[in-house]
């Protein structure tokens, strides 16, 4: 993955780039089922590695495929990131470790998605459960932002009426 | 890509196959891995691959573009309009458990339509976007 | 257990240092990159890296993914995972969105490179897009 | 079920379900219709609340019956409602006014999808605000966020396009600090409602986690709020986007933020843990310095009135900043006080800068010049607003100022004060060039159609310009508000 990342940073060709992107959300996927994650595996595969490949290959066919030699010396974002990770490096220091039974994620709220689910709303995948009803008001918010997008691409797109096309 | 007699043949055959499988994603989501957003997606799948094959002329007769924005708005209202129906039937928004005599019911009723609302609006917009951007490549040829 | 699984219990905070490396790399992208496209790949990157700061932790080693069934006691944490699907939608919007801008960028200005673009806006203000 | 006890939830989902009735209707008028309705409703449903809050205290709706923390929690205490009102009023305010503004601006075919984003950026703004969880937030952030991108690439410059894809790089980039943040709180704390992750966060105060999310969350929000030196979206999506859009943005989105920042500070973190660990105090006080002093002065040189304005707004917000930085009742007070009352006045600035855009067919300091005998009443307004922005006594601007000083004074900082009158001085500097353009030159004759700003546009903003100076002499709505939150706050997490 690491490696994949290095060679989207360092390509210019950007047909190549998106395709090694889509890569990379496999990658990604397959590490999200080796964390149990398979809901979010799924997703990542359809979303990541389908839909936004599509979506940029729509758009770079309406583009150009090559992008130009950077004028600027790219030392300033390099230390910006660097010292984002630096922070963050800094902050999970002192996180649980990794698998950690005790962990607070694990002791205090999702306990009880897990035990008294099957008495309260009795569905086996605990993900849709929390997804559809404990957080069910985020999702609507999520429908929402999906709903969003869709009409603000067509905001954006629809052509205008018999005007010549830029 | 469109004049090929065996993309076309083997379009036809896989095509019934993605959309059953969109709705086992859709509906087995109780039980197995997925529900209504993987589910939208893949629906939208089936029919962007039948534009890509039989061309956007085609995948627009087959679902036109009226309907797919109905669509998009439709999946909100309906996820929304569960939240409203449990205020009605005297609960909190999105209470489910009030949806049915038996709240465990309840929660399988409003999970049942949430899911569909979410497939509806994102199957739709996946829909939506895909005809937005092959209809803007068009003229540019 | 996969030998990814193996491999991610030898250091305690291993993860983590993926996650940020790959923060790093997209954050760096997403920055120092003039193209527009090529920023909106740095910045689906970065986002995905954080899901994988919310996934990890959820994970208990010998846990199964969590749909119940009586064959497992011990299950990884569902919340991150929902939350994570709610954010990869997000992602997907935003993506969707950013795309359409640049289409209309690339018709108003015949280019997606952001410093020609700038140069080209140095001159008076041309009303051509209305209407 | 009774209508009162609901409204927590009816507040936000009123214009989130109008939004897609919009699309569905597909008619402008229509639409405008079903978008009046929603923002009027939830103009009453935040007035309702905070007469609610005003009398029983805070407010907690649990959606779907779970109780907090599985559930998400709707919590509406004296800040949150006060935030309420000033956003759902402005939405109020502004929506029938962009009925004849967008018909001026934005191609007629898009006009029912302004409404649907408009209904659809306040519900977002509105469920930020209400809201008792965590990720919730981020979820309304983004609903608000994307809409907010779409809002201004409407704009009819092809300069609005660029705009909106640098606010929405710059936007993205703040909702995933925000992201991070509040997943390092959550691996801290084990939950997402903020006032559950209050309370637990004692027993892990000032680890390294804890204080990375704090930076984290710093940084994302500051992006958001557009505080120096994270203001560069700013000035281009103010000045681009379709003026009807600039003046709701101008009023609320910045304002929002504003609140969410203080959310976070002393719902979740605790006062003494924000400026106690780390040297939060002092870089606030200098970045909001920094940002009063470098923005105003950009904007003395600026040759356009929206983007003149623009950069006075990133002044503003130093202003509001600097109150947090105090980290005293007063402050607080002033920060509370000056978001509502900037929100008001620039919201009156960029509804009057509408209608001479419609008129003069521009808001170039070259092209109004004479604006003063052209429209002599929006000159006047404009003059009032800007008034407000130097501080002048009348005015809701002297009641901030008033307050950021009091706080000054009761920490026996005078320098401060003499920069607060200084910075006073760069306003009017700049508030000057337009009183010179408009009233000490002559009209120039090519500008200036025989039209006239229609009644739906003036109304509206001239109800704003008599807010500036309602609230600037009768004080006890706004400041009785923001003392009761800032007392509220500096309680601290219960």
């Amino acid at each position: 993955m690491a490696f994949t990342l290095l060679v989207i940073a360092r390509s210019r060709n950007l047909f190549g780039v998106i395709v090694l992107s889509g890569l990379y959300s496999f990658l990604m996927a397959t590490v999200m089922v080796a964390m149990d994650a398979v809901d979010v595996a799924m997703t990542e595969a359809s979303v990541g590695a389908g839909i936004s490949t599509v979506l940029f290959l729509g758009a770079l066919y309406l583009c150009k495929s090559e992008e130009a030699r950077p004028l600027h010396k790219p030392w300033l974002p390099l230390v910006m990131s660097l010292s984002v990770g630096a922070v963050l490096i800094y902050g999970t220091l002192g996180l649980p470790e990794f698998s950690d039974p005790k962990a607070p994620i694990h002791v205090h709220v999702a306990p009880r998605y897990l035990n008294e689910m099957k008495q309260e709303v009795d569905v086996p995948n605990a993900v849709t459960a929390v997804l559809a009803s404990y957080r069910g008001y985020d999702t609507l918010g999520e429908t929402t932002v999906v709903f969003t997008a869709g009409a603000g691409v067509i905001a954006l797109l629809r052509r205008r009426r018999k005007s010549p096309v830029a | 890509m469109r004049n090929d007699l065996v993309l076309r043949v083997v379009a036809k055959l896989l095509i019934p196959f993605i959309l059953l499988f969109g709705l086992y994603v859709q509906f087995h989501g109780d039980f197995g891995p997925g529900g209504g957003f993987q589910a939208g997606v893949i629906l939208a799948a089936a029919v962007i691959f039948y534009g890509l094959i039989y061309g956007l002329a085609d995948a627009l007769k087959l679902v036109p573009e009226a309907v797919v924005e109905s669509m998009m708005a439709l999946g909100v209202l309906i996820y929304g309009g569960v939240g409203v129906a449990g205020l009605l039937l005297g609960g909190n928004y999105l209470d489910y458990f009030v949806l049915d005599s038996n709240s465990v019911l309840g929660q399988h009723r409003g999970i049942f339509w949430v899911e569909i609302g979410v497939a509806t609006t994102v199957s739709g917009v996946m829909l939506k976007i895909y005809y937005m951007f092959a209809d803007r490549g068009n003229v540019d040829e | 257990m996969t030998p990814t699984g193996t491999a991610l219990t030898l250091g305690g905070h291993f993860t983590y240092f993926i996650t940020i490396f790959l923060m790093i790399g997209g954050l760096f992208i997403l920055i120092a990159r003039g193209n527009l496209i090529k920023k909106l790949v740095g910045l689906g990157i970065f986002q995905t890296s954080v899901y994988l700061l919310y996934i990890a932790p959820g994970k208990l080693v010998g846990g199964t993914a969590p749909i119940l069934s009586d064959a497992f006691t011990v299950y990884s944490n569902p919340l991150p995972h929902v939350l994570i699907l709610t954010a990869i939608v997000v992602g997907v919007a935003t993506l969707a969105l950013g795309l359409a801008l640049v289409v209309r960028i690339r018709e108003a200005y015949d280019s997606i490179e952001e410093d020609e673009i700038l140069g080209l806006d140095a001159g008076p203000v041309r009303h051509e897009e209305a209407r | 079920m009774s209508l009162a006890q609901h409204l927590p939830a009816l507040q936000v989902v009123v214009p989130l379900l109008a939004a897609p009735l919009t699309v569905l209707l597909r008619r402008g008028s229509l639409a405008f219709g079903v978008a009046l309705a929603a923002s009027w409703f939830a103009l009453a449903a935040a007035i309702a609340l905070w007469l609610q809050v005003g009398e029983g205290g805070t407010i907690s709706y649990a959606i779907g019956s779970w109780p907090p923390p599985w559930g998400i929690e709707y919590r509406v205490d004296s800040l949150s409602a006060f935030v309420l009102v000033l956003v759902a009023g402005i939405a109020a305010v502004v929506l029938p006014y962009s009925r004849a503004s967008i018909e001026d601006e934005v191609p007629p075919q898009q006009h029912y999808l302004y409404y649907t984003m408009f209904l659809l950026c306040l519900a977002g703004l509105l469920g930020i605000t209400i809201t008792g969880d965590a990720f919730n937030v981020f979820v309304f952030l983004e609903i608000s966020s994307l809409a907010t991108y779409v809002l201004i690439a409407l704009g009819r410059d092809r300069r609005a396009l660029m705009a909106a894809y640098q606010y929405l790089i710059m936007g993205t980039i703040g909702a995933t600090f925000i992201v991070v943040g509040v997943g390092l709180l959550y691996l801290m704390t084990g939950t997402l409602n903020l006032a559950d992750m209050g309370r637990r966060i004692g027993s892990v105060q000032g680890t390294r986690p804890v204080l990375a999310a704090l930076a984290f969350l710093t940084v994302g929000i500051s992006l958001k709020l557009a505080l120096f030196p994270l203001h560069q979206w700013l000035p281009n999506a103010y000045t681009f986007a379709p003026s009807a859009v600039s003046a709701f943005l101008a009023a609320t989105a910045t304002k929002v933020a504003v609140y969410v920042l203080l959310r976070f500070y002393f719902s979740v973190f605790g006062q003494s843990q924000v400026f106690g660990q780390l040297p939060m105090q002092e870089a606030m006080l200098l970045l909001a310095l920094a940002g009063m002093f470098v923005a105003s002065t950009i904007a003395i040189f600026q040759a356009d009135l929206k983007r003149l304005f623009a950069y006075s707004s990133v002044g503003q917000i130093g202003y509001i900043i600097l109150g947090l930085s105090f980290d005293s009742v007063h402050g607080l007070t002033a920060t509370v006080v000056h978001l509502f009352n900037h929100g008001v006045t620039k919201g009156a600035i960029f509804m009057l800068l509408g209608g001479v855009a419609l008129v003069m067919g521009g808001t170039s300091l070259a092209r109004i010049q004479g604006l003063g005998q052209r429209m002599p009443l929006t000159s006047f307004g404009i003059v009032l607003c800007g008034l407000s922005l130097i501080g002048v006594p009348g005015t809701v601007g002297f009641v901030s100022k008033w307050y950021l000083i009091l706080a000054a004074l009761e920490r026996g900082q005078w320098w401060l004060v003499f920069l607060i009158v200084l910075s006073s001085l760069l306003a009017a500097a700049y508030v000057w060039r337009f009183v010179e353009a408009a009233y000490f030159r002559e009209p120039r004759k090519d500008t200036g159609d025989a039209v006239a700003v229609p009644w739906s546009m003036a109304l509206p903003a001239g109800l704003l310009v008599a807010a500036t100076v309602w609230f600037g002499l009768d004080t006890s709505f706004t400041v009785g508000s923001a003392a009761q939150a800032a007392a509220l706050l500096v309680g601290g997490p219960r």
